[in-house]
């Protein structure tokens, strides 16, 4: 049993990582990556919210009539998202301006509605809460990683933290939308170069 | 009269919800690998766009703000559009089963495309009235189909050419989709 | 907190009223088996099902529509899995693989130019065609390759696709996906029912071949030392490969091209050596059969063309009986061939291989004296082959059948109604063909008490032998019109459908109409193939067979020249005995029954060599024949000796292995 | 029908709960959100403002209501005393509304510095009007008994090259800024009365 949680758990880091193996969750992975911390901002986010919404739907699977499943998926993940919007807004509110709309968009964010159906109305609650938190950790990881490049190339900055030194001329076609498709689109690429 | 040239203009090229707003990426990734079905996906997303601006409109403006409850947004909304594109599929199948069987496959696939939620939340952040939201709903979603289709075309002839093994498919996709987003820059400067 | 929780509540409560109606009012009935189909489908949506994914073969096969077998990539467990579900009978699917008809790559082939674009076939193909000069070839860039969702498909050395038949599964993607339709689903079935048409590769001996054997790959079998694939190849267009190997009038021969620089290849002495090499072993090698069907289909007439048509039907599934006059199978070969040129147990061996397939056979059953159309669908068959054919069979049998004989329901011979014979005539009366005799026929059938008369001519009012002073009241002619089909009940013809023909003989549209007659009178002097259909309990319809190459008019029955087969021939007999078999097998399939539009007939241009080059001139092997000594003893011994194994395989390889315009061509410096 | 019951119960509860849980949270997080907002909106113009100041005007603030809306009035206390106020007002611009926070010494009446909270004007033109400080400065020190006009209406203020409009836009803000506060002006001291600041700084 143990064995299992920890093998869900473990799935979402690489076997399974957003969005390069489940290609879904596209856009925040666009939209928020300008900035490392911004990236992380996002990911804690959707942990949270991914963590919270499996274990729920998990432990009402069995009371949902067929028909309105989707709906109420929403309305537990909608909740849980405005939690995090508003407790964003109120302690970490730059964090919260910079992602702007794409808070309340974590709603639609394919992944979350995803593990819910796929996994969590499936599985148990303990299963559930490790395969959301190994899928969002993993999605965390994965904007993380996106984002060092966009900032480091685009702003010439880490955290905030000038990384060359003065003479750099931003590439700003990195945190622009095209830096960001193709960017992704590489790394992408580079992964599949992983795969056997 | 104005407002509403410039309006969509900037809705569909300069703002282009897929392009520049990174929205409903999902899906322009999934359904875009063929001609047929990008159509259809489009005219489903124009269609559902439209109806949730409006809908979204009324529950913000009737139910929400004189509550005070615009925290509560997001839940409604989604829920709104949820329940609404449910209503129009079983109301499709039943009614009109020719048009369900263009668009129905593609209306579950709506519910989480983030478009139209961005797009509704957008209207609302703008403070649109009514017909403004309108019309921005129905530039935003003519603006998706565009790419779509544009992009669609783009993906046929790709597949003709010979892309080496780890770039295929998606990965491709999305630098192509970075080239797209490159050229639809140029219509920045079309309204300062 | 309190307005919160109310107007969610609210307006939760309002969208879920709204849906839960909605859901009531919208509601379409959903079989909750579609969805446990599609469940156990494979999910690729490649299409092979003939669904535009497997959605919507969930659906068809619960409503009926599409077999449960219809998945070509799912299991024999899934399938298993999915008749449970739908609780249908299973039907078993025969195998069928991809073939690509591309003999040549490009490397070999003659190009027009050199491509270097795309590497996708449907990109290359926008440049003139493509790179190679034959406008069918396969250019080679793997465009089915990427298509296939089994991955059975590679591109090979001489870049032409390899298939795997292991994988493959003939889900059909790549047929759909090349542009120049060369990789095509290949099955014995689908060999036995092919008709060469322009748009594939064929070499000129094959389109000679009035059976239309697959030569080219038959003799590469041989070369290759194959002989069993050899005689399964044969055997698909022709179950009389060892009577045929040594008395066929070999068009084949006349057509090869090796005619060009010296020698014809010895097509037919090598279709004897692998038949000679079958009867050595003592076994018939026999074309593997498709899953059984369920109709059954009574065959008159046990000739070269009636057994070869029930051995093929038998093939193709079907449960097939010959219903034979005499006492003896085997028809005009017994008589027309003397016995030091086909001996007699050459004959019995190969009707021994039709009988060993599983044809049965029953002997002296006349039909119109024994058996009628009628009591056979009574027994239960569900089509009739008339396959009378090869002989005039009413002068051969003048003395054996008593009046008023009569096979095919209401239809009589011209001749014996002006003999002044017995015939039973109704009140409605049709004459088909017989120039002037065909009035006093007329005559005849007014003074007999038919009511209408019509006689039907193909010829337009001037070009008939008919005046207008000519006829009498009460007889009608239609001019340029043809008999189409007739339909009864029982042994009575009720019904006959006419159409009319134009100047160059093909049917008008629309022109189609039903009249009532119960005599039909033929002008001809025997009777043509003819298939009769059980529409349902006891009534019927004919269907003719679909002509060959060779026929000039096509449309109608009972139309000059109209019997395919004649006795100048037997594989021209083979040949017929085939289109019926794939006539019939159209039928049952519910698809037309006529030939591919594009089949190549005697008059059409197909893209052909006129010389043949860089190809080195090798005398053909002669066959070894009996001494004159041991002739003289014993006429009767067969003359030919035939080729040994190593004669064989040396003349198989003088085939140029022909297809449209390539061949192969040898380094000559 | 029990379907349908049980299809709208799980709907209606679903949104209830839902609804009810984020009241909770909005409630609780209601204050700090309104904090973080006017700290990261305003909070930069009003430091600007109430230079040498010794509290936070952000926390110390008070609303009074003017009709059916309620204005916010931030507090700056110097040399002890709760002496100057700010209140933001908003005048029409180039591209649409212009937020302007004035602050106004009690006292003396007199402004004590001007700054744009809030605009859409056209970067490096019009937005000068938030950037430039010699644009705010002329603002400086001036008495609230006249009304502000810029050079080209006959009036006292040097207009942004290029940005006439987003300047008058700004002025006429100030003077919105200005109307207002002498209306509320008796209820505004009366509130500074007894004015007791939360972050006050010896």
């Amino acid at each position: 049993m143990l064995k299992r949680v920890f093998r869900e758990f473990i799935k979402g880091l690489w076997e399974e990582i957003p969005p390069f193996r489940l290609v879904l969750g596209l856009c925040p992975t666009l939209a928020v990556t300008k900035r490392v911390e911004d990236a992380i901002g996002m990911g804690l986010a959707v942990i949270f919210v991914l963590t919270c919404s499996n274990v729920i739907v998990s432990s009402v699977r069995n009371f949902i009539p067929k028909q309105v499943r989707i709906a109420c998926f929403i309305v537990v993940i909608a909740t849980f998202v405005t939690i995090v919007e508003l407790v964003m807004q109120a302690f970490t509110y730059h964090i919260y301006q910079a992602l702007g709309i794409f808070i309340p968009l974590i709603v639609v964010n394919c992944i979350l509605l995803g593990r819910a159906e796929a996994f969590a109305s499936k599985n148990g609650i303990i299963y559930s809460f490790a395969d959301g938190l190994g899928i969002g950790i993993g999605y965390t990881l994965s904007l993380t990683a996106l984002a060092a490049i966009r900032e480091i190339f685009g702003y010439g900055t880490f955290f905030n933290i000038p990384v060359f030194g003065p003479s750099f001329k931003p590439f700003s076609f990195m945190v622009k939308a095209p830096g960001a498709f193709v960017c992704l689109g590489l790394m992408l690429c580079i992964m599949n170069m992983f795969k056997k | 009269m104005d407002s509403y040239i410039v309006l969509i203009i900037s809705c569909i090229f300069i703002n282009n919800i897929l392009l520049m707003q990174y929205l409903g990426n999902c899906p322009f990734l999934g359904v875009s690998k063929r001609m047929d079905t990008a159509f259809g996906m489009s005219m489903a997303v124009v269609f559902v766009i439209v109806m949730a601006g409006a809908v979204t409109w009324v529950v913000n403006y009737y139910i929400l703000k004189p509550y005070d409850l615009e925290y509560l947004r997001t839940l409604s909304f989604i829920l709104v559009i949820a329940s609404l594109v449910q209503l129009v599929e079983m109301f499709l199948k039943k009614n009109i089963p020719a048009l369900y069987a263009g668009l129905g496959i593609y209306l579950p696939l709506i519910t989480t495309n983030c478009a139209v939620l961005g797009v509704c939340l957008i209207n609302m952040k703008e403070e649109y009235d009514f017909l403004h939201t309108l019309v921005s709903s129905l530039s935003y979603s003519v603006g998706y189909g565009l790419a779509l289709i544009l992009f669609a075309a783009i993906r046929e002839r790709i597949l003709l050419a010979r892309v080496p093994k780890p770039l295929q498919d998606t990965s491709i996709g999305l630098v192509t989709a970075g080239m797209f987003s490159l050229a639809f820059f140029g219509f920045k400067g079309m309204i300062h | 907190m309190i307005e919160g929780l109310l107007v969610m509540g609210g307006l939760g409560a309002i969208l879920g009223l709204g849906l839960a109606i909605a859901s009531k009012v919208f509601y379409v009935y959903v079989d909750p088996r579609i969805e446990a189909v599609e469940e156990l489908l494979p999910g690729a949506n490649c299409g092979g099902c003939g669904y535009p994914g497997c959605s919507a073969n969930a659906e068809a096969i619960v409503k009926g529509e599409s077999s449960p077998s219809s998945c070509v990539a799912a299991s024999q467990e899934v399938i298993q899995q999915i008749a449970e579900i739908v609780g249908a009978k299973l039907e078993l699917k025969e195998p069928e693989v991809a073939k690509p008809n591309c003999k040549y790559g490009v490397y070999e082939a003659d190009r027009k130019y050199i491509y270097d674009g795309v590497r996708d076939c449907r990109a290359a193909i926008l440049i003139n065609g493509g790179e190679k000069e034959c406008p069918i070839g396969c250019l080679g860039l793997g465009t089915c390759v990427k298509a296939c969702p089994f991955g059975a498909l590679s591109i090979g050395p001489d870049r032409l696709p390899v298939v795997n038949t292991e994988k493959c599964t003939g889900c059909g993607t790549c047929e759909r996906v090349c542009p120049k339709g060369i990789i095509k689903l290949s099955s014995n079935s689908l060999a036995i029912v092919h008709e060469y048409t322009t748009d594939e590769c064929t070499a000129p001996c094959q389109r000679a071949c009035p059976a239309g054997i697959d030569i080219p790959a038959y003799i590469r079998a041989i070369r290759e030392g194959d002989y069993a694939e050899a005689l399964i190849i044969i055997k698909r267009s022709n179950p009389f490969p060892a009577v045929c190997g040594r008395i066929c009038v070999h068009p084949c021969e006349y057509a090869c091209r090796r005619n060009l620089i010296d020698e014809p290849v010895a097509i037919n002495p090598l279709k004897r050596f692998v038949t000679d090499w079958e009867r050595e072993k003592g076994m018939h090698v026999q074309v593997p059969r498709a899953p059984e069907r369920e109709e059954r289909i009574a065959v008159i007439g046990g000739g070269v063309e009636g057994l070869s048509a029930a051995y093929l039907l038998n093939r193709l599934g079907y449960n097939t009986k010959v219903h034979e006059a005499t006492s003896k199978l085997g028809g005009l070969l017994w008589i027309g061939l003397p016995e030091n040129r086909l001996p007699r147990e050459v004959i019995e061996w190969d009707i021994k291989g039709i009988l060993e397939a599983g044809v049965q056979v029953e002997l002296n059953k006349m039909l119109g004296k024994d058996i009628s159309v009628g009591s056979l669908f009574k027994e239960g068959y569900n089509a009739v082959l008339i396959a009378t054919g090869g002989w005039d069979m009413k002068l051969y049998l003048s003395e054996l059948v008593p009046d008023g004989f009569n096979p095919l329901p209401g239809v009589y011979l011209l001749i014996d109604l002006v003999r002044r014979k017995e015939i039973p005539i109704g009140s409605n009366c049709l004459i088909i063909g017989g120039g002037r005799s065909s009035l006093e026929a007329a005559k005849i059938c007014k003074e007999r008490g038919a009511k209408n008369v019509y006689i039907l001519f193909r010829s337009s009012k001037q070009d008939s032998p008919i005046r207008e002073e000519d006829l009498e009241k009460g007889v009608s002619v239609l001019f340029q019109t043809a008999l189409t089909k007739m339909m009864g009940r029982d042994d009575k013809l009720e019904q006959v459908e006419v159409c009319e023909i134009t100047e160059e003989g093909k049917e008008k549209e629309g022109s189609r109409r039903n009249i009532e007659i119960d005599t039909v009178i033929v002008g001809a002097g025997r009777f043509p193939e003819l298939i009769y259909v059980r529409k349902d309990e006891n009534s019927w319809e004919t269907i003719s067979p679909y002509a060959g190459p060779n026929v000039e008019q096509e449309v109608g029955i009972f139309r000059p020249g109209e019997a395919i087969s004649d006795y100048k021939a037997a594989v021209e007999a083979i040949g017929s005995g085939r289109r019926m078999a794939a006539s019939l097998y159209n039928y049952f399939r519910g698809l037309p029954v006529e030939p591919p539009s594009n089949m190549i007939r005697k008059d059409t241009e197909v893209l052909d060599v006129r010389e043949v080059v860089n190809v080195r001139p090798v005398p053909r092997v002669k066959m070894a024949e009996r001494s004159k000594d041991e002739l003289i003893n014993n006429p009767s011994l067969e003359i030919s000796l035939g080729y040994t194994e190593s004669e064989a395989r040396e003349e198989a390889k003088r085939c140029l292995q022909c297809g449209l315009i390539c061949y192969r061509k040898e380094k000559l410096n | 029908m029990r379907d349908i019951l049980k299809l709208f119960l799980a709907v209606t509860i679903f949104s209830a709960v839902s609804g009810g849980l984020l009241s909770l949270v909005r409630s609780s997080t209601r204050a700090r959100i309104e904090y973080q907002q006017l700290k990261f909106v305003k909070g930069p113009t009003l430091k600007e403002i109430m230079k040498g100041c010794q509290n936070d005007p952000i926390t110390d603030r008070f609303k009074i209501k003017v009709g059916k809306k309620e204005e916010t009035i931030f507090v700056g206390i110097f040399n002890g005393q709760p002496r100057a106020i700010a209140l933001e007002a908003f005048g029409k611009g180039f591209h649409g509304p212009i937020g302007v926070l004035v602050g106004i010494d009690v006292k003396t009446n007199k402004i004590i510095g001007i700054g744009v909270t809030t605009h859409s004007e056209t970067p490096g033109v019009g937005a000068r009007v938030k950037t430039d400080p010699t644009f705010r400065a002329q603002f400086k020190g001036l008495p609230i008994t006249q009304t502000f006009k810029v050079k080209a209406d006959g009036g006292q203020i040097d207009a942004i090259t290029g940005a006439t409009i987003s300047s008058r836009g700004v002025c006429n803000a100030v003077n919105n800024a200005i109307a207002l506060y002498k209306k509320l002006r008796p209820e505004i001291l009366k509130r500074l009365k007894n004015f007791k600041s939360k972050t006050l700084r010896s």
